[in-house]
């Protein structure tokens, strides 16, 4: 016998939630099958045993947290009983399931163990597609190659241990060959198991059958037009949105709830992974902490994130330019332009970065635009995205709309704007959609250069660092100047380095000639 | 009313000083509309003329003759029968052939064909294809020029169908209590489209039945040019004197089907070509040769000129641009937009 | 505008500060600490900071008084010195 | 709810002047008849009885009967007569007594008045108004109670007006009048009696946006003429109950104004139309489809109708309420549009077969 335990999922994990078994005593698991979703800080992950077995008891409830390396269940060795329906697990054999005895009947009724059940219970219109084909059936006709152990469990029907895939018989509810962990990840991928072509033994699908099986397109969210539209402006997924509308549907109202939960719930939640060891003397180790919602909703931004950066990583070739920029002539600008104005009034250089940033697109328009069908569609207008970072976590990339027509002060009141609403939650689905390219800045936590991840189907990301002063030779002088370097990330589908080191000049210039811009 | 006799247009005993000239014109007038229509026939087997299209040949008298008593101050309302009516009234063959190719400079821009003609400016109030429908319209027109004390003549011509149409009736009762300087000018062909006279009327006799709104009414041999015009200009001549309308029963026949092609089973050939020896155009120019009023080589030479006409009318119409798709929604409603507070 | 004392024109930085930063834990930053860094507050925060406190007590705050602005202690002596100098 | 709403009249100032519907009509008449002698109105006992609504009273002894005009019982000559006095010039005002004998003109309103300018390639305007009266809520049954604005807003080439505010009785008519193609003005028999104050600044109005005439922000209901009143006193309602609807009078029902409704729905998100009319294609259905067209992406909810049971109008005073949209259908319409319950009391589920989304 093994404990199953809580995972390290990551070099910073020190404990995690446990979200949800997809196992049930008494289920068949073997090496690598799905048992438990976590939720860690970051993400939820599915997480595998690594011992084949029975499982037994299960040690720890659902919404959970406790430590790494906690065992959250047992897993038994074939031999040892089920405790709770007194029969003994059957030996490891592919293509084999494990029957209760009350259910012993050997016709084609499909035999579907406890976690099947409550699966497909859960998912019932997932579970109607795995209504066989007839022809997938025949195909998986296990007379066309008998095997010893099928044939003789055929023989004695009432044996325990019924083989799978039970007599062919059995009309359209057959059973498909399938084991539950796998019919379980099929209904979590929304992949119709009757679709697909089992490689392993006697046909039987196998864990990376479905792991390779187009999954059908997300089942529809039911939900109003408008809160369509406005989930995708906030960037919220509506399949994490609690509907509250005629039939469960979601509505705009559920949008905007989910949406300050992401963005402003943070005061009663949980604190952040930072201040953990603060707060370490408030940290139940394992006391149930059911409330786990608080998490999904961070977790619903992050996976967004993930995805997203995921995508881009995988799709964009990214190539990275850097220089350093003198901002001498800004600064002397700014300092010139703020000394007659209120603190209201006054400037900050992320409005002359950013403004530079666009101007310089004008300039080079092939990194302002979108990758689209295998082609770089230019776009009429710069909008710039802001990437702005959210105090509790999270990152939400507001559009300033054509921001080289722009004059600095009009950007920098929208840039207060919009950094002040971002973090209220308050964006208007029109400041979230639209951009063209984005500029990301994070001087302010800093860092001097920032490398980033473009955002598809943008083709281009700018970033710039803190403000800094460095020694600066000019005209043989050795000074001290205040230097910021700008960054490029750009698609290497739609331009070349040379493209983007013009872009990097262009912004360099610009920024020479502050009062120009 | 218990008399059966409808009344009739008296002969008249100062019969205008008909000049060799005018009978000429009214020729050339009934000419151009018998030629024009023949050359639609053409057109319309090719295809170059499309839509329902319904020919006034063997009707050409009442249409010139009737025209004769008109000003160019009154204003005439028509069928969808209506070649004749707007020729001898003066719409350009060229506007009119225009018109039924679909063309933008067609007089009405495209947008009628050969049912709805219209020339705003020569007051032809046009193409009416709702079988009494241009009848209110010629009250109100008719209304307006009392109210606004202008002697006017407000003509409608329609056919004996609309006898059957409550608007003949509601108009005629109206013109007739308002006393309205209306011209009504029924042309009793015989046939509502394929219905006789005596199939779709109790009381065949239409002026008869006119008379008994209380209106000075009249029917007249519509074969006969010389007879529509006197009838006209007398009948013109009391509703410009502020008698009330009046009204004309045409008796005339036409000689094709009622709409390009039928297959004439509702009337005996026999019986066409009984009227067609009372042709009104050929019957004149007859006249007028037997008189010598109009040697061979005049008539060829009028043939001719209209003819050159004709091609001339159908050559523009060819070449015309049609009206941009762009412009589709023109003119649904008012393109000069009012003055609002 | 009256002159602060050290503890009116803490609790003032403090206000503002949350004012910008609604959960703003100041059981984190020390009197010493770069304010900015430990809370978090990029240049638009600061210079909303900025315009709260000039607003609040009533005197200029130019940029190139921005380096007095650093923690909480000399933001604290910065108010108490410019509110005593004003009255 | 049959009661007279009579929210119509706005604000009251001490120089307001107190009128009626039908006064400001008249009113509107009368002037238009003083200050251009093109106009005249044309009708069934529209002269020595004084208009079967009594709208016209008085004006045959100011005018004389040259310019108020008895008409005998022929809608399609009177009707089409006045067609051709506006093509020869004149301005004519044609009253019909209800929208139901209007059918008798129906041939020289469609095929004349809407279709002369088209089909002549844009050389006969015909400037006519006809007036007439429309809707139910009186008793008086299945053919003069009928609300058919609908079928004349279908027509191109006409323009259809709703007057249902003082303000729009007594000043829609010089606009109609000043237009070059026919206008069609439809005048609930509902309102004829509502009084109240004609604002001091009340003056000319456009005939070519709805109204906004009372602001709110969760949702829109939209609806013009004799329902009007019905919106605004269920808006009342709404508004205890916590719900701000905003109300839009359609007033001009061809051509829509689909930017002031539209304008409405993209902010509320939800629209609730009201319309006397039976529910199949009728303006409410020609409304609930343009916003799903043009603004699909504001809707959070079903487009809600409330219109007429599908019946001849009946003449039992029980039956002929329960076919018409009433204050409550309204109000039950707007809770389901924003998705809450509708309360007990009002009376929405036995409504809803008639008024409501299912029937």
């Amino acid at each position: 016998m093994t404990a199953f335990t809580m995972p390290s999922l990551g070099a910073d994990m020190d404990e995690g939630l446990l979200q949800e078994w997809l196992v049930s005593p008494g289920d068949r698991v073997h090496k690598g099958d799905v048992m438990a979703v976590v939720e860690t800080d970051k993400a939820a992950i599915e997480v595998e045993c690594f011992e084949s077995g029975t499982v037994g008891r299960l040690l720890v409830e659902p919404g959970t947290r406790v430590p790494v390396g906690t065992p959250l269940a047992l897993i038994e060795d074939q031999a040892v009983p089920d405790v709770r329906a007194g029969v003994s697990g059957g030996p490891v054999t592919a293509g084999a399931e494990r029957v209760p005895a009350w259910s012993a009947e050997p016709t084609g009724e499909a035999v579907l163990n406890k976690a099947l059940t409550r699966a497909a219970a859960d998912q019932a219109p997932a579970a109607r597609h795995q209504r066989p084909a007839p022809r997938k059936k025949a195909a998986r006709k296990p007379e066309a190659t008998p095997e010893p152990a099928l044939a003789a469990s055929r023989k004695e029907p009432t044996d325990e241990h019924v083989p799978a895939p039970p007599k062919p018989s059995g009309g359209a509810d057959s059973v498909i060959g399938a084991g539950p962990l796998v019919r379980h990840l099929a209904v979590l991928r929304g992949v119709d198991l009757t679709t697909l072509h089992g490689t392993g033994r006697g046909g039987r699908i196998t864990r990376a059958d479905v792991e390779h099986a187009q999954p059908p397109l997300a089942p529809r969210v039911r939900a109003t037009p408008y809160a369509r539209r406005l989930a995708q402006d906030l960037g919220v997924d509506l399949a994490a949105v609690r509907g509250t509308g005629d039939g469960g549907a979601v509505r705009a109202a559920d949008v905007r709830t989910a949406m300050r939960t992401l963005a402003g719930g943070r005061g009663s939640g949980p604190e952040r992974p930072d201040r953990g060891p603060l707060n370490g003397d408030q940290h139940p180790d394992a006391a149930a902490r059911r409330d786990s919602r608080p998490e999904d909703r961070t977790d619903t931004m992050r996976r967004a994130i993930a995805d997203l950066m995921s995508r881009s990583k995988r799709e964009i070739p990214h190539y990275y330019l850097s220089t350093t920029i003198d901002l001498t002539a800004a600064d002397d600008w700014l300092r010139r332009v703020n000394r007659a104005r209120t603190p209201a009034d006054r400037l900050v250089p992320a409005a002359l970065l950013l403004k530079a940033a666009a101007v310089a697109a004008r300039e080079v328009p092939a990194l302002n635009g979108y990758w689209q069908n295998g082609g770089f569609v230019p776009a009429s207008e710069i909008n710039v995205g802001i990437a702005v970072s959210l105090r509790q976590g999270g990152l939400l990339a507001p559009v300033i709309h054509n921001a080289d027509t722009l004059p600095p002060d009009a950007l920098m009141t929208r840039l207060k704007e919009l950094v002040q609403r971002a973090r209220r939650g308050r964006l208007r689905g029109s400041e979230m959609a639209g951009a063209t390219l984005t500029v990301t800045s994070l001087g302010d936590q800093g860092v001097e250069a920032v490398f980033g991840v473009i955002h598809p189907p943008q083709v281009a990301l700018v970033g710039f660092g803190a403000v800094v002063e460095r020694p600066w030779a000019a005209g043989g002088m050795l000074g001290v100047r205040p230097v910021v370097t700008a960054t490029l990330a750009a698609d290497h589908r739609a331009t070349d380095g040379a493209v983007g080191a013009r872009y990097l000049t262009a912004v360099d210039r610009l920024l020479q000639r502050p009062e120009e811009l | 009313m218990t008399t059966t006799r409808s009344p009739r247009a008296p002969r008249p005993a100062a019969r205008p000083n008909r000049q060799d000239a005018h009978r000429l014109a009214l020729l050339e007038s009934m000419l151009r509309v018998r030629r024009f229509e023949e050359r639609c026939v053409q057109l319309y087997s090719a295809a170059r003329i499309r839509g329902f299209m319904h020919l006034y040949i063997g009707e050409e008298a009442v249409a010139v003759g009737v025209n004769e008593a008109l000003t160019d101050d009154d204003a005439v309302v028509s069928t969808y029968r209506e070649h004749g009516h707007a020729l001898a009234r003066g719409v350009p063959a060229e506007a009119i052939m225009a018109e039924m190719f679909g063309k933008v400079t067609g007089c009405s821009r495209g947008r009628g064909g050969s049912m709805h003609l219209f020339d705003a400016g020569r007051r032809f109030y046009g193409g009416n294809a709702i079988v009494g429908g241009g009848l209110p319209l010629a009250a109100g027109l008719a209304l307006a020029d009392r109210m606004t004390g202008q002697g006017r003549v407000t003509c409608c011509f329609f056919g004996d169908g609309a006898f059957a149409e409550g608007e003949f009736h509601e108009t005629a009762n109206l013109a007739a209590l308002w006393q309205l300087p209306l011209l009504l000018v029924c042309e009793n062909n015989l046939y509502a489209m394929g219905t006789a006279l005596a199939r779709h009327q109790a009381q065949t006799d239409l002026a008869l039945r006119a008379a008994a709104y209380g209106m000075v009414s009249w029917a007249v041999d519509g074969m006969d040019v010389f007879a529509v015009e006197d009838a006209a200009r007398r009948a013109a001549e009391g509703v410009r004197a502020g008698t009330g309308p009046h009204f004309l029963e045409m008796r005339t026949y036409r000689f094709r089907a009622h709409s390009m092609y039928d297959s004439d089973r509702y009337r005996d050939k026999a019986e066409i070509e009984h009227w067609k020896e009372r042709d009104p155009v050929e019957g004149l120019a007859r006249r007028l040769r037997d008189a010598k009023e109009l040697s061979d080589k005049a008539r060829t030479t009028l043939e001719d000129r209209l003819a050159a006409e004709i091609d001339a009318a159908v050559e523009a119409a060819e070449q015309a641009p049609e009206e941009p798709v762009e412009d589709l929604l023109k003119y649904v409603t008012s393109p000069v937009e009012v003055t609002r507070p | 505008m009256k002159p602060l004392n050290d503890a009116e024109a803490l609790s003032l930085i403090k206000e503002s500060i949350t004012q910008i930063i609604p959960d703003a834990d100041f059981t984190l930053v020390e009197p010493d600490d770069k304010f900015r860094d430990v809370l978090e507050l990029d240049s638009l925060d600061f210079l909303s900071l900025v315009e709260l406190l000039s607003e609040r007590v009533g005197v200029r705050i130019g940029e190139e008084d921005y380096p007095d602005l650093t923690t909480l202690s000399d933001t604290t002596r910065f108010l108490v010195e410019r509110t005593g100098q004003g009255s | 709810m049959t009661t007279t709403h009579t929210r119509v009249a706005e604000a009251t100032a001490p120089s307001d002047r107190k009128t009626t519907y039908r006064e400001a009509m008249r009113e509107a008449m009368r002037e238009a008849l003083r200050s251009d002698e093109r106009v005249f109105l044309m009708g069934e006992d529209v002269g020595r009885y004084g208009g079967c609504f009594g709208v016209s009273l008085g004006l045959l002894e100011e005018f004389g009967p040259e310019r108020i005009r008895d008409a005998p019982l022929s809608e399609s000559a009177f009707v089409g007569a006045g067609i051709g006095a506006a093509l020869a010039g004149m301005r004519p005002i044609v009253e019909i007594m209800t929208v139901n004998f209007s059918l008798l003109a129906l041939d020289q309103i469609l095929n004349n008045a809407a279709t002369l300018l088209h089909m002549s390639g844009g050389q006969l305007p015909v400037p006519i108004v006809i007036r007439m009266t429309t809707g139910a809520g009186r008793q008086l049954a299945a053919q003069h109670s009928h609300s058919l604005e609908g079928w004349y807003a279908h027509i191109p080439g006409l323009r259809v007006l709703a007057p249902a505010t003082l303000t729009d009785a007594r000043y829609m008519l010089a606009p109609a009048l000043a237009d070059p193609d026919p206008v069609l003005i439809f005048e609930h028999g509902s309102l004829y009696n509502v009084s109240g104050d004609l604002p001091a600044d009340a003056g000319p109005v456009d005939i070519d946006h709805a109204a906004v005439r009372r602001p709110g922000t969760d949702v829109s209901l939209i609806a013009y003429g004799g329902s009007l009143p019905k919106a605004l006193a269920a808006a009342g309602d709404l508004a205890s109950g916590g719900i701000s609807a905003e109300v839009i009078d359609l007033r001009t029902l061809r051509p829509l104004d689909d930017a002031t409704v539209g304008d409405s729905v993209a902010r509320t998100h939800r629209a609730v139309v009201v319309d006397e009319g039976w529910r199949t294609g009728s303006l409410a259905a020609e409304i609930s489809a343009r916003l799903t067209e043009q603004h699909f992406y504001d809707l959070d909810a079903p487009v809600e109708r409330v219109c007429s049971a599908e019946v001849p109008i009946p003449y039992a005073r029980r039956l002929e309420e329960a076919a018409l949209p009433q204050v409550d259908g309204i109000v039950a319409a707007a809770h389901r549009a924003v998705g809450e319950p509708v309360p007990t009391g009002a009376n929405g589920a036995e409504r809803q077969p008639v008024t409501g989304r299912s029937g």
